[in-house]
C-alpha cells in the first residue's frame, strides 16, 4: 500500500480531535539558527513544470518541506525559496509528480550545520 | 556521462577517490591511505558534518575497527550512553520508561556516545588526513568518468576543469544516492514509502540541569531513548531523546509517505512532541541552537544499489545500509567504508580493477554482520509498513496495560486482568493480535 | 591663555551642504560648553570653528556662521571644486597642523568616511567611526577632559566607548541624523579666515572624468530617507505596485525581503537585510515582513519603523515604533488615502 | 606584467553570532571565522584584471596564526603568494598601528616587486571603520578611490587606472596614476567558483608568515601594537534592546482608525516632517 503518485495521490485526513492537537509554528524562528553559505546565483531546486503543479490537487510539498521552501503564491504557482532548503531530498523523493528538480549546491554552497 | 579514452595531460590523478567525507567516507579513505595509496576525500560541504545530520549515538565497535586507539586520540564525543531504551509516551500526558541502566553500559570505552555530527565528522576526517588523504572541501561531484569498456576512471565534479581521476572510486555520497543511481547501480530513486524524514532540535541547557532532569551524576553519563506511541500521532514514525554535553537532541522520524499523504508539517509534529507534558518539562527554558532534517533509508536490503561495478563502490547510507529496528547506520557505514578501503587496497596491489575484483567488496561484506542482518531484516519495513498497530495500537494497549496494573483502584484483581485483556481486544481481535506477533517474528527472524 | 579649538567639517558638494555638518556644529558647541568651566579655570577660551572648503563656496561659510559656529575657515580655491581625496586631505591636514584643534568632528557620510581616514593618519592621531555617542568627560590620569566616543561593532551588537590620550586632535566620524540639528539664529556674528593653500593639480592626482546621475532604475535604498518594503506577505509581484504607489506618495523607494527577491518579484537592488543592504532611512514601513533576524539587521536602524503584518506574533513588531495587525491589502490603500490627505492639508 | 597586492582580513562571522536573549551579550561560542566579504569581492576584481592583463597577486593579511586559513582561501580564489603578518607586538592595533604596519610590509613588496594596484575591502564587518585604505593610501603617498564598484580601465604603459565609484548623491567615473589603492565595494567583482586545480594548490599552499624578527621588513616598535594605538577602548556593552512600539488591532478597531493612529505617531516622532513638506 505503498503512496500512490501522480493522479491516484489522494490526502488522507488525521481524525479531527488528533488534528486539532497540532499547534501552528512560524517555521522562520527555527530557520533563525541555521547557517546558510546562499549561492546568489544558481538554485538548486525549481518546478520542473508549473502546469503540472496547477493539476496537483492537494499539493502535498506545501506541507512536508521541514523548512517550509514551497509555499503557494497569490496566483497559484508553487514558489521556491530555496535558500531555506536543508538538502533532505525529501521534496524529490515525496512529490507524487516528481516534478520538483533537484540537484546539490555548488561545492560549498547551502546549509552549513553547526551542531548536526 | 563523459567518455575519455586517455587522462588529460596534466591530469589530476589519484589511486582512490572516495566521494563524501562522512562517517563511511573518511573510514574509506583512512583505510587505503594507511597501506601508502595516494587517496582524496571529496566533501561538497564547507567542512566535513557540515551536511550531516542524525539523532544520535555512534557505535564504538565500529570506530575501533578502523581505529583501535582512538580514545587516545580524545574524540569530540558528547557523552557514553549509559542509559537505554523506550519512552511510550500517552496521549493523556502520561509516558511508560522501560530502559536499561548502568551495569554493562558503563564499561569504558562505551559502547556508543552520543555524537553531535558538526563536531564529530571533522575530527574523523581529519584521522584520514593525518593517514594521508587529501581531504578536498568544497567540491560537489557531479558525474563519472569512465573508459571505452565503462569502467569507472574517475569523477567530474561541478568546478571549472574540474575531473578527477582514479581507477577505483568510493560512493559514499549519502541517502540521496543520485551518483549511484547515474551509475546504473540503481534502477529508480528513492520511494516515499521506504525512507523515513528525520526532524530534531539541538536545544542548549547548562550541563547541571541535563544531569538533574536526566538524573545523571556527571558528564560522563547519557541517556538514549527512544519515543514511541503519542510523539508522531500515532502514525508510522519513531521519537528519540539523546543528552549531548551541554544540549539535547529531541526529534522524531516519520515515513515520508504518510507525512505527504496526511499532510503534516515536520516542525508542527515536532512543537506538539516538544510541549507533551512528558517532554516539556526536561527542555523547559532551553534555547534552540539548532533545528534541521535528514532523510533515513529505511528500506535496507530493498533499496540496496548494486554495491560495485568496474572501478567502483559504494558504501554507507548511499548503500541504503541501516537496520532501522535496532538504530542501526552508523556503525554499518563505517565498517563498510573499511571493508571499501580494503577492497581498494586488493585491487591496487593486484594492478586489476575490473568488476570481479571489486566484488571481493560485496563477499567482504557478506562475511561480516552487514549483509546477514540487512538480509534478515529485509521484510522489516514492508511489515511495518503492513502492521500499523505496532505504531499505535499496541503502545497505546501498553500504556493502558501498564497504567491500569500500577493503579490500585481496591477492585478484585480478576477485574483489573479483564480490564487489561478488554484494553487489547478491543482494539484488536485476540486472533489478529497473536498473527502480528508471528508476522514480527518472522520478519524478524528472516524466514 | 590658549584656545580649545572645536573643528567641524563642513561638507559640501555643487554648492549642496550635507545636513549632517550642521548637526555636528551642533555637537561641537555641546562639547565646547561640556569644558567650558575648565577652560576658564585654566585660563583658556572654548571656539567651535568650521572648516569648509570648496570654490565660490562663501555663502555656505555664512550658513554655518549662523548655526553656531564662531569662526569658519575657509579654502577656497578651483582645486577643490570637486571633492577628491588628495587635494582636500592636504588642505585640511596643512590647517590642522597650523591651529592645533582639541577635536575634529567629520559627518560619517561615504565622503566624510573616505576623507577622515586619510587626514587622521597624516595628522598621525587616533579616529573613531560612525559615532553615536560623544560626551567631553573628566578620565582618571588626564590633566584635560577627553572626548569619549561611542560606537556601533559586530555589526551592532557590541557598543564600544573609545578614547584617544595624548594624541590631537582627538577625530571622529560622526553617523548622521542622530544628533539633533543646533539652532539657528540669522543674526549670528562670526569670522571667516581665508587660508590660501595652493595644491597643483598634478599633486591633486586623481582627475574626475564624468559625473552620472543615479537615475531610472538603478535603486539607492542604501541612502534613501523612506522605505516601503514588502515581503511574502504580499503573495505575489503585483503587492509591489501598491507599495510603489505609496513609497512614491511619501518621496521613497521599494524595499523587499529576501524571499521576494528570490521568488523573482523584485529584483536583487531592492533586497534589504542580511545577503542585502543595511538602510537607515528615516521612515521605513514593513508590509508583510516576517521579520527574521537576517532582515531586522539590514533595517533596525531605521529612524521610524511602521510594521504591517496579519500575524500579531511576528517578530517585525518587536524591532517597530508602531504595528499594525491587519490585512496589508486594506492597512496600504487606506494609508495612502490618509497620506494624500496631510499633504494637501500641509499644501 | 600587472602586480596587484590585496589586503585581507580574517573575522568572526558577524551574521553568525547569535545574541542570548536572557543576558543580550553575544554568543561567540564556535563562531567560525571567515574572510572579510568586501575584502573577498576586492581579491575577485584583482583576480579578474590579472587573467585580463597577465600578472600576479600578493595577498596579504595582519592576524592571529589562525588567519592561515583565509590566506589559503585567497590562493584558491587565484592569487599567487598569501603571506600573514602576525605577531604578538601587534596585538591590539588600532587603525592607525594597522595602516602603519601594512604600509611598512607594502613598501616593502614594492621595493622587491614593483605593485601597480592595492586592493582594499570598503570595510571590515566586525570593525566597520573603513579608515585601514585611507590610512595606508596616505603612508604610501598614492592617490585612492573609496567605495569602488566597478573598474572601467588599468593602462600599465600609460600608468592610468580609470574606475566607477559610488557617492551618496551620484557615480563618478575618476582616473587616477598609478601606483593606486582602491577600497572596494561587492560590486566590483563577484565571487569566482574556483577551477579545482587552484582550490588543489590550495590545499598544500604554505603561507609565508612575516614577523617583528623575521627579517622581511622592518617595524618601528613604537607605531606597531597597542604603542602604536593612539584610541584604546575604554568601556564596551551591549546596546539596549529595542522596546517594541505600540501595536495596534486594526480587526478590532477598523483600517481607517489604525492607520489615522499610526501616522499620528509618525508626524509626532518629526520623521515626516521634512517628508510632507515641513518646514
Amino acid at each position: 500500500m505503498a503512496m500512490k503518485r501522480g493522479d491516484e495521490f489522494t490526502a488522507k485526513e488525521l481524525p479531527k480531535e488528533l488534528k486539532d492537537t497540532l499547534p501552528t509554528v512560524y517555521v522562520d524562528d527555527m530557520l533563525m539558527s541555521l547557517k546558510y553559505f546562499v549561492d546568489e546565483e544558481q538554485a538548486h531546486l525549481w518546478i520542473k513544470d508549473h502546469a503540472v503543479c496547477a493539476r496537483c490537487q492537494y499539493k502535498p510539498c506545501l506541507y512536508f518541506c521541514p523548512v517550509g521552501v514551497y509555499t503557494l503564491a497569490k496566483d497559484g504557482k508553487i514558489q521556491v525559496s530555496y535558500q531555506a532548503c536543508v538538502e533532505c531530498g525529501s521534496c524529490r523523493v515525496g512529490c507524487p509528480y516528481s516534478n520538483i528538480g533537484w540537484k546539490l549546491p555548488r561545492g560549498g554552497y547551502g546549509v552549513a550545520y553547526k551542531f548536526g | 556521462m563523459t567518455h575519455h579514452s586517455t587522462p588529460a595531460k596534466q591530469a589530476i590523478q589519484f589511486d582512490v577517490i572516495v566521494v563524501g567525507a562522512g562517517l563511511a567516507g573518511s573510514a574509506a579513505a583512512m583505510v587505503a591511505a594507511r597501506k601508502g595509496l595516494n587517496v582524496a576525500l571529496v566533501e561538497r560541504g564547507q567542512k566535513p558534518g557540515g551536511k550531516n545530520y542524525f539523532g544520535g549515538a555512534i557505535y564504538t565497535h565500529a570506530i575501533a575497527e578502523v581505529l583501535p586507539d582512538f580514545m587516545e586520540l580524545n574524540p569530540p564525543f558528547e557523552r557514553p550512553v549509559t542509559e537505554a531504551g523506550f519512552w511510550f509516551l500517552h496521549p493523556d500526558g502520561g509516558m511508560t520508561r522501560m530502559t536499561v541502566r548502568g551495569g554493562k553500559l558503563d564499561r569504558a570505552p562505551a559502547d556508543a556516545y552520543t555524537t553531535l555530527r558538526a563536531r564529530f565528522d571533522p575530527w574523523w576526517a581529519e584521522q584520514a588526513q593525518k593517514a594521508g588523504a587529501l581531504l578536498v572541501p568544497k567540491t560537489t561531484v557531479v558525474d563519472f568518468i569512465r573508459d571505452s569498456e565503462g569502467a569507472v576512471i574517475g569523477v567530474q565534479t561541478d568546478r571549472p576543469q574540474g575531473e578527477m581521476y582514479a581507477p577505483v572510486v568510493i560512493i559514499c555520497e549519502g541517502v540521496n544516492n543520485l551518483l549511484a543511481q547515474k551509475l546504473g547501480l540503481k534502477d529508480r530513486d528513492l520511494e516515499p514509502a521506504h525512507v523515513a524524514l528525520g526532524f530534531k532540535q539541538v536545544i542548549f541547557l547548562p550541563k547541571e540541569l541535563i544531569q538533574a532532569r536526566f538524573g545523571l551524576q556527571n558528564d560522563q553519563q547519557g541517556v538514549a531513548v527512544s519515543v514511541l506511541g503519542d510523539v508522531s500521532l500515532g502514525l508510522p514514525g519513531m521519537g528519540f531523546v539523546y543528552t549531548n554535553k551541554d544540549s539535547i537532541s529531541v526529534g522524531l522520524g516519520m515515513m515520508l509517505d504518510v507525512l505527504a499523504e496526511y499532510r503534516l508539517k515536520p516542525y508542527d509534529i515536532l512543537q506538539r512532541y516538544l510541549s507533551h507534558p512528558a517532554i516539556a518539562p526536561l527542555v523547559e527554558g532551553g534555547q534552540l541552537v539548532e533545528y534541521g532534517a535528514h532523510l533515513i533509508p529505511e528500506g535496507g536490503w530493498r533499496d540496496m544499489p548494486r554495491l560495485y561495478t568496474a572501478g567502483a563502490l559504494v558504501a554507507g547510507d548511499a548503500a541504503a545500509m541501516v537496520n532501522a529496528l535496532h538504530w542501526e547506520g552508523t556503525n554499518m557505514a563505517i565498517i563498510a567504508g573499511k571493508l571499501a578501503g580494503e577492497t581498494a587496497i586488493e585491487a591496487h596491489s593486484r594492478g586489476d580493477f575490473s568488476a570481479k575484483t571489486m566484488s571481493r567488496y560485496e563477499d567482504r561484506l557478506r562475511q561480516s554482520f552487514i549483509l546477514q542482518d540487512l538480509q534478515q531484516y529485509r521484510n522489516f519495513s514492508r511489515f511495518l509498513e503492513q502492521h500499523p498497530q505496532f505504531m499505535d495500537v499496541y503502545p497505546r494497549f501498553l500504556n493502558d496495560a501498564l497504567g491500569n496494573f500500577f493503579t490500585a483502584y481496591g477492585k478484585p484483581k480478576k477485574q483489573l486482568f479483564k480490564d487489561i485483556y478488554a484494553a487489547l481486544t478491543q482494539r484488536r481481535p485476540l486472533l489478529k493480535a497473536a498473527g502480528d506477533i508471528i508476522a514480527m517474528g518472522r520478519s524478524v527472524m528472516g524466514w | 591663555m590658549g584656545v580649545r579649538r572645536f573643528w567641524a567639517f563642513i561638507e559640501q558638494e555643487l554648492g549642496q551642504v550635507h545636513p549632517v555638518s550642521w548637526e555636528l556644529l551642533g555637537v561641537a558647541r555641546r562639547l565646547a560648553s561640556q569644558v567650558e568651566d575648565e577652560a576658564r579655570a585654566m585660563g583658556d577660551t572654548v571656539a567651535v570653528e568650521g572648516i569648509l572648503l570648496g570654490h565660490e563656496v562663501e555663502p555656505i561659510a555664512h550658513e554655518a556662521i549662523k548655526y553656531g559656529a564662531d569662526r569658519v575657515y575657509l579654502l577656497d580655491d578651483p582645486v577643490f571644486k570637486h571633492y577628491r581625496n588628495c587635494p582636500y586631505a592636504a588642505g585640511i591636514t596643512a590647517i590642522a597642523r597650523k591651529y592645533q584643534p582639541e577635536v575634529f568632528l567629520i559627518g560619517a557620510t561615504t565622503l566624510g568616511r573616505d576623507l577622515a581616514g586619510a587626514v587622521a593618519t597624516a595628522l598621525r592621531t587616533g579616529l573613531t567611526a560612525d559615532c553615536t555617542g560623544l560626551e567631553m568627560e573628566e578620565v582618571k590620569g588626564s590633566p584635560k577632559k577627553l572626548l569619549l566616543a561611542t560606537r556601533p561593532a559586530y555589526g551592532g551588537n557590541i557598543l564600544a566607548t573609545i578614547l584617544c590620550r595624548n594624541y590631537q586632535p582627538q577625530m571622529s566620524s560622526v553617523r548622521p541624523r542622530v544628533f539633533p540639528m543646533p539652532p539657528y539664529n540669522p543674526e549670528a556674528q562670526g569670522e571667516i579666515i581665508r587660508e590660501d593653500i595652493s595644491i597643483s593639480e598634478e599633486e591633486a592626482k586623481a582627475c574626475i572624468l564624468e559625473f552620472i546621475h543615479a537615475k531610472g532604475e538603478s535603486v539607492n535604498i542604501e541612502y534613501a530617507d523612506v522605505i516601503v518594503a514588502g515581503g511574502r506577505g504580499l503573495g505575489g509581484p503585483e503587492g509591489f505596485k501598491l507599495l510603489e504607489e505609496l513609497a512614491k506618495e511619501l518621496g521613497g523607494v521599494v524595499g523587499a525581503s529576501r524571499p521576494c527577491v528570490d521568488a523573482g518579484w523584485i529584483s536583487y537592488a531592492h533586497q534589504v537585510g542580511q545577503t542585502g543592504k543595511t538602510v537607515r532611512p528615516k521612515l521605513y514601513i514593513a508590509a508583510g515582513i516576517s521579520g527574521a533576524l537576517q532582515h531586522k539587521v539590514g533595517m533596525q536602524n531605521a529612524d521610524f519603523i511602521i510594521a504591517i503584518n496579519n500575524d500579531p506574533k511576528a517578530p517585525i513588531f518587536d524591532v517597530a515604533d508602531v504595528g499594525i495587525v491587519g490585512d496589508l491589502y486594506q492597512v496600504i490603500p487606506e494609508m495612502i488615502q490618509q497620506i494624500r490627505a496631510l499633504k494637501e492639508a500641509k499644501a | 606584467m600587472f602586480h596587484a597586492l590585496v589586503a585581507i582580513k580574517q573575522v568572526p562571522d558577524t551574521t553568525n553570532i547569535r545574541i542570548d536573549p536572557v543576558t543580550g551579550t553575544l554568543v561567540r561560542e564556535g563562531v567560525p571565522a571567515i574572510m572579510n566579504p568586501y575584502d573577498a569581492h576586492a581579491l575577485a576584481a584583482a583576480v579578474e584584471w590579472k587573467r585580463k592583463l597577465g600578472g600576479k597577486i600578493t595577498v596579504i593579511s595582519m592576524g592571529p596564526p589562525a588567519a592561515i586559513t583565509s590566506l589559503r582561501e585567497a590562493i584558491e580564489m587565484g592569487a599567487d603568494r598569501s603571506i600573514l603578518i602576525s605577531d604578538r607586538k601587534f596585538g591590539g592595533a588600532d587603525t592607525l598601528a594597522t595602516s602603519y604596519t601594512l604600509a611598512q610590509v607594502i613598501q616593502a613588496i614594492h621595493a622587491q616587486d614593483p605593485i601597480d594596484v592595492v586592493f582594499f575591502g570598503k570595510q571590515a564587518i566586525d570593525g566597520d571603520t573603513a579608515q585601514v585604505g585611507p590610512g595606508v593610501a596616505v603612508r604610501l603617498g598614492w592617490p585612492i578611490l573609496t567605495y569602488t564598484i566597478g573598474i572601467r580601465n588599468i593602462d600599465l604603459e600609460n600608468r592610468r587606472l580609470v574606475a566607477e565609484r559610488k557617492t551618496e548623491r551620484w557615480v563618478e567615473i575618476v582616473e587616477v596614476p598609478l601606483p593606486a589603492a582602491l577600497t572596494c565595494e561587492k560590486d566590483i567583482a563577484p565571487i569566482p567558483y574556483a577551477p579545482l586545480p587552484d582550490l588543489l594548490r590550495s590545499l598544500r599552499y604554505q603561507p609565508e608568515v612575516w614577523t617583528t624578527e623575521s627579517g622581511h621588513c622592518t617595524f618601528d616598535p613604537n607605531q606597531i601594537g597597542i604603542k602604536g594605538s593612539p584610541t584604546v577602548v575604554y568601556k564596551q556593552g551591549t546596546p539596549p534592546l529595542p522596546t517594541p512600539g505600540e501595536k495596534i488591532n486594526a480587526r478590532e478597531i477598523g483600517t481607517a482608525e489604525a492607520v489615522r493612529h499610526a501616522l499620528d505617531k509618525a508626524v509626532a516622532s518629526g520623521v515626516l516632517k521634512s517628508i510632507l513638506g515641513g518646514a
